[in-house]
């Protein structure tokens, strides 16, 4: 490790927000017109019924109530969700206050699916029983990407191998936000993170495609930054039954070292970039859905990973690093292929 | 009521199918197999009702079987060993969440070296977890205790395990009565839980605590479960009445009355000992066994009111209470003695380990070094 | 209270054989304890399981180190039932084999040909003969246990068509087994 | 629903409610001020508020609650929305 290395390290953990173009950010808006006008008109039909209350405990501009709010609208409040550990259960409030209108199960760690499984079953067999009345709650999960992609691995691969009827959210921000932004498996390289202040030398796991190669009812990719696609697959997976999974890729302050405000704004990036996939799955059969698909198939000009990158303050290593053009270039490289993988499933 | 001859997990399995049990996961493990097995092949024909999902861990068996009771469904799992320390976790979230869940557990050794036979260190391993434990000595005791479990875990809102021994009860035939399905009905009506994770009823389960209101859930849970004493007295009362058939105490003594030495242990181990307190009472020594049926919470009263004054207590356990001598049930009996104004001698000794055979001459060379102990 | 002491090879059938001698008891009115043992070994290696009858409740959580009797499910079972320990000669354990000729050992002994009733009514997997059911009914002859109660352990144990055919091996077995050596 | 009213409830249940962090606009050092003259109704703040905090009707904001993100002010395509430093109008 270089002695320059040591520097940016230890500065970046100090204040993560040294070295960002602040003034910048405002000026650069991912919106366009056409865009806009399309949003309103369906967020105008949205249903009213908002499943978190307000005056959570969650940092400010945090994805997950977001998030969740879309959830909300769609599932309704006939639905209970787990949680396992993670920011939004400490963002929930303290015993014996909840911010979330709907039941919650919190469980341990390693069982959000074999819950989301206990009590989907569960309702199965006590309705049936005559013992409580239907209709059956949705059962879903809202589980972060440790809970996900590492810990909670086994649980998850086995009930959608079981084909559970429940809907397994996970929302991703790409670290362990809950405990102080440890790397997690779905960290991308080169990210700082607290641990792997030398910014993180694998690359991150492909979970969505691995839950897609289980082969279960409904697989998604999506993103706070787009609550339409997200209220869409959200409303197609309640009409499914047996597993389904959603990742919700949920940009996050502190652990992507952005001003609170700029959550959204990332998120898009992060689609624009080709860097966050939009596509789902029925049964296998895959769509991929806009703008991934045309920037896939090179119709449309991706975003500047420049900015993407620079933007945040964990990729402060590659920013500052002499051979930041090579590690961008690999960057872009390694979403390319990935992209012409995901045509190839098509 | 009819007679039956079967393996202790078959017994176990048919008082689970008696027991109206809603919600079942479970996952393969030796010597419990064959009671997954069997209730499996109950779902099959249709005789089991319930939901019955075949998991991937016993993690995730005793996640699904707790998410299932917060819903209000009676649940069922069973394990050995390994996959009961593998659970270890949740049993912990069980209690403190107040779920009836009930489980059995057929006792193995646990790693390391691998051994597949009884031993009660899975067990009483989960000690501290909160579950209330009853332990099993014959097929009858299985069969019946999975009704008691229901009843006591249900009236209490804590979890109960029913423990056995591998291989010597689970695979071993041994005759038990059943009891009839109308009678098993009327003893356990369906679950009618205060709070259920439902809709129409609200609530955030387990969300973060502060420490004031979490001392308050953990002394309740304990003081609960000390005066889960006299429910399980209460129902064990009405278990008799309702089948007419006598059910072992707490502490189930037998042999000579007013005996000077008492042997007291649990497990398949308590009813060979029987046949060990008959052997030193030919000897000339007036012996006593005494079967212990609830390890958790520990009958403490029963204890110092069956042991006369100036007796002589010995403990065998099949489990060791690292660093401690002897195991859990030596411990446990010293305490229980502690603050009784009777002088009785108490001493223990672990046996039977990994499934180390305890025949009556084995038990007896153990009794009567500890025996020579005391005299020393 | 009378222990029988089983040795035979893993996937043969010995623990349904338990399981038959135990219901048979049960018919009987007695009272009975069938315990087998197992190793890590799998199908073919060399298992034994313990079996007891009597007129009271039995209190034994053991294995029989010194058996009445002891069942040889192969002629080649004889070593590992001397390793495992009985008394021989003619105040020792009775030993019941399946076979065509006796065993090598003193006391008392009776004779069945299990393989051969086995397989004269079909009751085979591959080239294996399923003996236990045969077994069933020699052993039950010799403890005492009447025919009546095997065949209805075997009625219990076995539905269907494989019911008549295990009946009928049961009892062909129970009339043909004779104590070829000692005793009166 | 069966559900017997006489038990006691012993699991650990906490219940809805509003503002369980408390009143979080003591978290903002900045408020957010919608101009309604330049507010074109794209409801992007609506949907985007991690707090449900403004109104789809009229877009006012709940400030008892909002702990300056500013989500609403980036997101605004109109910058109809504009943050305000505590304590000035």
């Amino acid at each position: 490790m270089s002695e320059k290395m040591k520097e940016n390290i230890l500065e970046s953990s100090v204040n993560p927000m040294v070295g960002l173009p602040h003034a910048e950010i405002s000026k650069h808006k991912e919106h366009d017109g056409t865009e806009v006008a399309a949003l309103s008109s369906k967020l105008a039909e949205m249903p009213e019924y908002e499943m978190v209350h307000k005056g959570t405990g969650a940092c400010a501009g945090c994805p997950s109530p977001m998030g969740l709010r879309i959830v909300g609208k769609v599932l309704g409040p006939n639905s209970v969700v787990v949680m396992t550990p993670s920011c939004t259960v400490a963002s929930t409030g303290m015993m014996p206050k909840s911010c979330f209108k709907i039941p919650v199960l919190n469980c341990a760690f390693a069982s959000a699916a074999a819950t989301a499984t206990g009590i989907t079953g569960a309702y199965d067999a006590l309705i049936e029983k005559g013992a409580i009345s239907g209709p059956k709650p949705t059962v879903f999960t809202w589980i972060g990407d440790g809970g996900t992609y590492d810990i909670g691995f086994q649980g998850l691969s086995a009930a959608a191998e079981r084909n559970d009827d429940f809907i397994f959210f996970c929302y991703n921000n790409e670290a362990y936000g809950n405990t102080g932004m440890q790397r997690s498996g779905a960290t991308p390289r080169h990210a700082i993170t607290t641990t792997t202040p030398g910014g993180k030398t694998e690359n991150k796991k492909n979970l969505p495609i691995l839950m897609l190669e289980h082969q279960c009812a409904y697989v998604a990719t999506a993103s706070v930054s787009y609550p339409q696609d997200l209220f869409r697959k959200v409303a197609k997976a309640k009409d499914i039954k047996g597993f389904r999974y959603i990742e919700v890729h949920s940009p996050c302050g502190p652990g992507w070292k952005i001003p609170w405000s700029e959550t959204i704004d990332m998120g898009k990036r992060a689609v624009k970039t080709g860097a966050w996939a939009l596509w789902e799955a029925e049964n296998g059969n895959l769509t991929i859905n806009a703008p991934t698909l045309q920037i896939a198939q090179g119709k449309v000009k991706p975003a500047s990973l420049e900015e993407y990158i620079e933007l945040q303050g964990r990729f402060n290593l590659v920013t500052r690093s002499p051979d930041k053009d090579k590690i961008i270039a690999d960057m872009k490289d390694g979403i390319e292929k990935d992209l012409k993988r995901l045509l190839m499933r098509l | 009521m009819s007679k039956r001859i079967e393996t202790g997990n078959t017994a176990c399995a048919l008082a689970v199918l008696a027991a109206g049990i809603d919600y079942m996961a479970a996952y393969p493990i030796t010597p419990q197999t064959t009671l997954s097995e069997k209730i499996a092949n109950f779902a099959a024909t249709g005789e089991f009702t319930g939901k019955y999902v075949l998991v991937e861990s016993e993690h995730s068996a005793m996640s699904a079987v707790a998410a299932a009771s917060a819903v209000g469904a009676r649940t069922f799992t069973a394990t050995s060993s390994q996959g009961l320390l593998h659970m270890h976790e949740i049993l912990h979230y069980a209690s403190g969440g107040r779920l009836p869940v009930v489980m059995a557990n057929i006792n193995r050794a646990v790693l390391a070296p691998w051994c597949l036979y009884a031993d009660h260190q899975d067990s009483i391993s989960q000690r501290d977890t909160g579950w209330l434990q009853l332990f099993c000595s014959n097929h009858q005791e299985i069969y019946d205790s999975v009704f008691l479990a229901y009843k006591v875990a249900e009236k209490v809102d804590i979890p109960v395990m029913i423990s056995y021994d591998g291989f010597l009860l689970s695979h071993s035939l041994l005759p038990f009565e059943t009891v009839d399905d109308s009678v098993i009905k009327q003893y356990l009506p369906d679950r009618d839980p205060a709070w259920r994770l439902h809709p129409d009823i609200g609530g955030n389960f387990s969300n973060v605590a502060m420490a004031a209101e979490y001392s308050a859930y953990r002394h309740r849970l304990a003081d609960d479960t000390l005066k889960s004493l006299q429910i399980f007295r209460d129902s064990i009362k009405e278990y008799e009445n309702l089948t007419g058939r006598k059910q072992p105490d707490l502490i189930e003594a037998s042999g000579t009355e007013n005996a000077n030495v008492y042997l007291l242990s649990m497990g398949s181990m308590a009813s060979e000992m029987e046949l060990v307190a008959t052997e030193l009472t030919k000897q000339g020594i007036n012996a006593s066994a005494l079967k212990l049926r609830l390890y958790r919470p520990f009958p403490s009263d029963e204890l110092v009111n069956i042991l006369p004054d100036g007796s002589t207590l010995i403990v065998l356990d099949r489990n060791i209470a690292y660093g401690h001598p002897g195991g859990v049930l030596y411990m446990e009996a010293r305490s229980a003695l502690y603050e009784s104004d009777k002088k009785i001698r108490v001493l223990g000794g672990s046996v039977g380990l990994g499934g180390v055979d305890l025949t009556v001459s084995v038990l007896l060379n153990e009794v009567n070094r500890l025996l020579e102990v005391a005299k020393a | 209270m009378l222990e029988l002491r089983i040795h035979g090879r893993g996937g043969t059938g010995v623990v349904t054989l338990a399981d038959l001698l135990s219901k048979a008891a049960l018919a009987a009115g007695k009272e009975a304890q069938a315990l087998p043992f197992f190793g890590v070994e799998r199908r073919g290696a060399v298992i034994r399981a313990c079996f007891r009858i009597s007129d009271t409740p039995i209190l034994q959580r053991s294995m029989s180190y010194q058996p009445d009797i002891i069942a040889l499910m192969h002629e080649n079972m004889l070593p590992h039932a001397r390793n495992e320990g009985f008394t021989e000669g003619e105040d020792g354990a009775v030993i019941i084999v399946n076979g065509k000729v006796p065993v090598e050992a003193e006391g008392t002994q009776w004779l069945v040909d299990a393989e051969q009733i086995a397989r004269d009514h079909g009751l085979t997997f591959g080239w294996d003969a399923y003996i236990n059911v045969p077994m069933a009914g020699a052993i039950a002859k010799v403890i005492g246990i009447p025919l009546e109660s095997v065949e209805s352990a075997v009625n219990v144990v076995f539905k269907g068509k494989n019911a008549a055919s295990n009946l009928e091996a049961a009892r062909d077995a129970y009339n043909t087994t004779t104590k070829v050596k000692g005793g009166a | 629903m069966n559900t017997n009213e006489k038990k006691e409830i012993l699991q650990p249940v906490s219940m809805p409610v509003e503002g369980v962090a408390g009143f979080t606009s003591a978290w903002r050092s900045q408020w957010p001020k919608l101009d309604s003259e330049k507010c074109n109704g794209c409801l992007l703040c609506w949907i985007f508020c991690p707090e449900t905090l403004i109104s789809r009707e009229d877009r006012s904001i709940d400030l008892r609650y909002c702990k300056g993100c500013a989500v609403c002010a980036r997101e605004c395509p109109v910058n109809a929305i504009e943050m305000i430093r505590e304590g000035e109008e």
